[in-house]
């Protein structure tokens, strides 16, 4: 159906273009807004592929959590001083770099242009009773160690972020 | 195409252009609460100017003046400001605003000549993470519009509304586990699918019933997410300043209007997942289908006894009332009455026709579907009127308040609710 | 020396802060009903519909009084325009004839600098101005219309 | 759809991001890009879930998110850190490790 690919290429461009425009910028700011519309549309191509929840999580933990944390550091840093003294580009670096992405590109192109196409047959079933049901029975260690990882990340940050009551 | 389908998309269409006209009809529903609530408990009298022909409808006339005077104010935009953020901002909250109500279910669903529509806007099957998901993404209006602002007090404005934000969407989340729990889904038309029946055959399944502590944790975090007055720190308009006081004319309103929309968006998802939703107590679907023309001739019976009680409280007012209008407010009493009497007409020749008709299945399911979407909105409404109550009870928290209520009570709080109606539930199965 | 307020001992249910406010909205409830059920009785007054009862010394616009023979009071004499802090007043006396009492050809009042202090009138010697006219409504559109001549003055009579 | 092209999406957005670890010395773009390298992976597991018919893809995309939230978390609280001893949030001043 012609309405899949419009949407996939709307969300898509969308989130290239995001992409390339958070690199662009000067401004941490206008990075991380132009970031959260390129996770947005991320959410809508998951919406894509069957995967609801999936989205719903890119909607609420990359945008409303993790870039709202990365924005609100922004906020609290006092950029003014440091985005004065403008950043240096890394045009050399940048340059060898691009030549590598579009090396890999290319690479990357060739070995997949020798694989079968593929095309998404099977419709699965990515609601949260599903996704629920597999997390808890199959994969419920790896849930736990990603709980505990999120505790110690959370004192982790609570401990670093702590004022030194004298700083030296 | 085939008919199916334009039947689906005309149909999906109809359901969205209602909520989104339902959110839109209870913005100004609010605002006007919002002022005659705030006057009656201050004991003044309220908007009683702006009229259309004599009528002013107590009040609620003065929307429409109020929208004439922002759409025709200057629109000034500052200097410095950064143009993309600082514009972006009001029209992010007011989409997301528009947004939040797609989710909610209205009715249930209407089964018309074979066709079964469900009565949600959008029904995802996931359900409340959708309303979860819109309001982390409402922070980024409070966050473009104080930076955008390029001005000191906006940001620290933002700043302070975008922890709040956050630190009460965990609570929010947190608040709902147990409910998702207790009903075995997330999907809100299934919630409330589900709160239909009776406990011990007397009290309704509702929510509240099943999880008191997670409606009051929820309602207290949906306050807090509303920037609505015991935590109106973001707005602060009598001491802080709001993030929007760079803002100006029809800008400014739109973050009200999305405020007030929010409004209403959290009062039916708290009506959905709490209080039933479209769910009438101890009358189900199939008991207003089977006995359509008695329903019906109850809810004429009820209506009228209301109308009559207006009516009465109407009269009792423009005769005790020590003065005297010389415009055209005088025809006031009259056009009202007279509507007034137009509806109990109507409502007599109902029961009336409850005696004489005998309805059909169509007629039948219609009347249901009425008859819920009248209780949801009637719970919305007043979900909305007790939100503008609280505005006008409490005091505003401090900062360090709201904070240490986010995450030393509420936080805790829902755990323990998470973790009594896991163990409930576990002995409960065997 | 700074005071150390002492906290009151809270108990148990105030405490828990959820009864209180549960109790601060049952009084809110009260009185929006009690405001619902009898909105005749709000204290509101609807201004111009219903007025204001005004004291016996409530200052309005000035005005000159008259004898008993209907002729103004006044005798130009200039010690209210002394007296006015606002300079508001603007007196001329009409040119003398013999026999006959000093009358003002000019009594200008500018309401709209007029600060209804009162002190022209405790400064005349003649009681022939008061402030208790009970003509406060002054707006006006056109700054034309703030004067008010002689005659103005002299011919609106308020309360008492 | 082809799950081919969201692989080719998948990849344009992870060399996106790689390019923006490679170029840009200010930290929070190279926060930000990180996030982006692993979203470009949660696609390729997302989009492989569907064509295979296997909702372990989809899991192991939510475990990634939760794994980026872990990281953004420390990853911030070293930046704050970071800035308060150096005043600077360039990567270019991070050149010794203990200071």
């Amino acid at each position: 159906m012609i309405l899949r690919e419009i949407f996939f290429f709307l969300f898509g461009g969308t989130a290239v273009l995001c992409g390339l425009f958070m690199l662009t910028r000067k401004s941490a700011l206008s990075g991380a807004v132009s970031l959260v519309v390129c996770f947005l549309s991320f959410a809508g191509l998951y919406a894509m592929l069957d995967a609801p929840f999936i989205a719903a999580m890119q909607v609420l933990v990359y945008a409303g959590a993790i870039m709202m944390l990365i924005i609100f550091v922004i906020m609290t840093i006092d950029l003014s001083a440091e985005e004065r003294r403008a950043e240096k580009p890394v045009i050399v670096g940048g340059i060898i770099a691009g030549a590598i992405v579009a090396a890999a590109i290319a690479l990357y192109s060739i070995t997949v242009r020798g694989l079968p196409h593929i095309t998404g047959a099977a419709r699965i079933d990515g609601s949260v009773t599903h996704i629920g049901a597999v997390m808890f029975s199959k994969h419920v260690l790896n849930f736990e160690m990603l709980s505990l990882l999120l505790l110690v990340a959370l004192v982790g940050a609570v401990v670093l972020g702590k004022k030194k009551a004298k700083e030296g | 195409m085939m008919n199916s389908d334009w039947m689906f998309l005309g149909t999906t269409t109809a359901r969205a252009v209602f909520m989104w006209g339902l959110t839109l009809v209870f913005i100004l529903i609010n605002i006007f609460l919002e002022r005659k609530i705030c006057a009656f408990v201050q004991d003044r009298v309220g908007p009683n100017r702006a009229h259309i022909c004599g009528v002013r409808l107590f009040g609620f006339i003065l929307n429409f003046a109020d929208a004439v005077k922002l759409i025709f104010k200057e629109d000034i935009l500052p200097p410095f400001v950064n143009k993309a953020y600082y514009i972006a901002a009001p029209a992010v909250i007011m989409t997301i605003a528009l947004m939040g109500a797609a989710v909610v279910p209205f009715a249930d669903d209407l089964t018309v000549g074979g066709f079964t529509l469900p009565m949600q806007a959008l029904n995802l099957n996931v359900g409340f993470l959708y309303i979860l998901a819109l309001t982390s993404l409402s922070v980024y209006s409070l966050v473009l519009a104080g930076w955008g602002s390029n001005s000191k007090y906006p940001l620290l404005s933002a700043m302070r509304s975008s922890a709040q934000m956050i630190s009460y969407e965990i609570s929010m989340g947190l608040s709902l586990v147990g409910l998702v729990m207790v009903f075995g889904s997330v999907d809100l038309g299934q919630i409330v699918k589900a709160q239909g029946g009776l406990i011990a055959g007397v009290v309704p399944r509702w929510g509240i019933v099943v999880q008191p502590l997670g409606a009051l944790l929820f309602a207290v975090a949906s306050l807090a997410e509303l920037n609505r007055t015991p935590f109106d720190l973001p707005e602060g308009e009598s001491e802080i300043i709001g993030f929007h006081v760079e803002y100006s004319s029809m800008k400014f309103a739109l973050f009200f209007m999305a405020e007030y929309a929010n409004i209403f968006v959290a009062s039916a998802v708290f009506a959905a997942l709490f209080l039933g939703g479209w769910q009438i107590p101890w009358l189900t679907t199939a008991a207003i289908k089977e006995h359509a023309a008695p329903v019906f001739r109850t809810v004429s019976i009820v209506a009228l006894a209301a109308m009559m009680a207006v009516a009465a409280l109407l009269v009792r007012f423009y005769r005790k009332r020590p003065y005297q209008w010389k415009d055209l407010r005088r025809i006031e009493g009259p056009v009202l009455l007279s509507a007034l009497g137009l509806g109990a007409l109507l409502a007599v020749a109902g029961i009336v026709a409850s005696y004489v008709i005998t309805p059909g299945p169509i007629m039948a399911a219609l009347l249901a579907c009425g008859l819920q979407m009248a209780a949801f909105c009637g719970k919305s409404f007043f979900l909305c009127a007790f939100v503008i109550l609280v505005r006008w009870t409490l005091p505003r928290l401090r900062y360090d308040q709201l904070m240490a209520l986010g995450w030393k009570i509420m936080l805790p709080l829902g755990l323990a609710n998470l973790l009594v109606t896991g163990l409930v539930l576990l002995l409960k199965k065997g | 020396m700074a005071i150390i307020v002492k906290k009151a001992k809270l108990n148990v249910f105030e405490k828990v802060y959820i009864f209180e406010i549960a109790r601060g909205i049952v009084v809110t409830i009260g009185h929006f009903c009690n405001s619902l059920i009898n909105p005749h009785r709000l204290p509101t007054l609807n201004y111009p519909e219903q007025k204001r009862r005004l004291l016996p010394n409530y200052r309005g616009r000035l005005r000159l009084l008259k004898n008993e023979t209907g002729e103004l009071k006044c005798t130009a004499c200039l010690l209210c325009v002394k007296a006015c802090p606002a300079n508001c007043l603007t007196v001329e006396a009409a040119p003398a004839t013999p026999g006959a009492k000093r009358t003002p050809a000019r009594y200008d009042l500018d309401v709209g600098r007029c600060i209804f202090c009162g002190l022209c009138v405790e400064a005349c010697p003649f009681g022939a101005i008061d402030m208790n006219s009970g003509i406060y409504e002054l707006a006006d559109k056109d700054p034309a219309r703030f004067i008010f001549t002689k005659e103005k003055l002299a011919q609106e009579r308020g309360p008492q | 759809m082809e799950t081919t092209w969201y692989l080719y999406l998948a990849v344009a957005i992870f060399f996106i991001g790689l390019f923006g670890v490679l170029v840009r010395r200010n930290v929070f773009f190279y926060l930000m890009s990180i996030e982006l390298m692993l979203n470009a992976a949660n696609l390729v597991f997302v989009a492989c879930a569907r064509q295979r018919g296997d909702i372990n893809g989809q899991v192991l995309a939510f475990f990634v998110m939760a794994l980026a939230a872990a990281e953004a978390c420390v990853g911030l609280a070293i930046v704050i850190l970071f800035f308060r001893k150096r005043r600077s949030i360039s990567l270019d001043s991070a050149t010794e490790m203990h200071s």
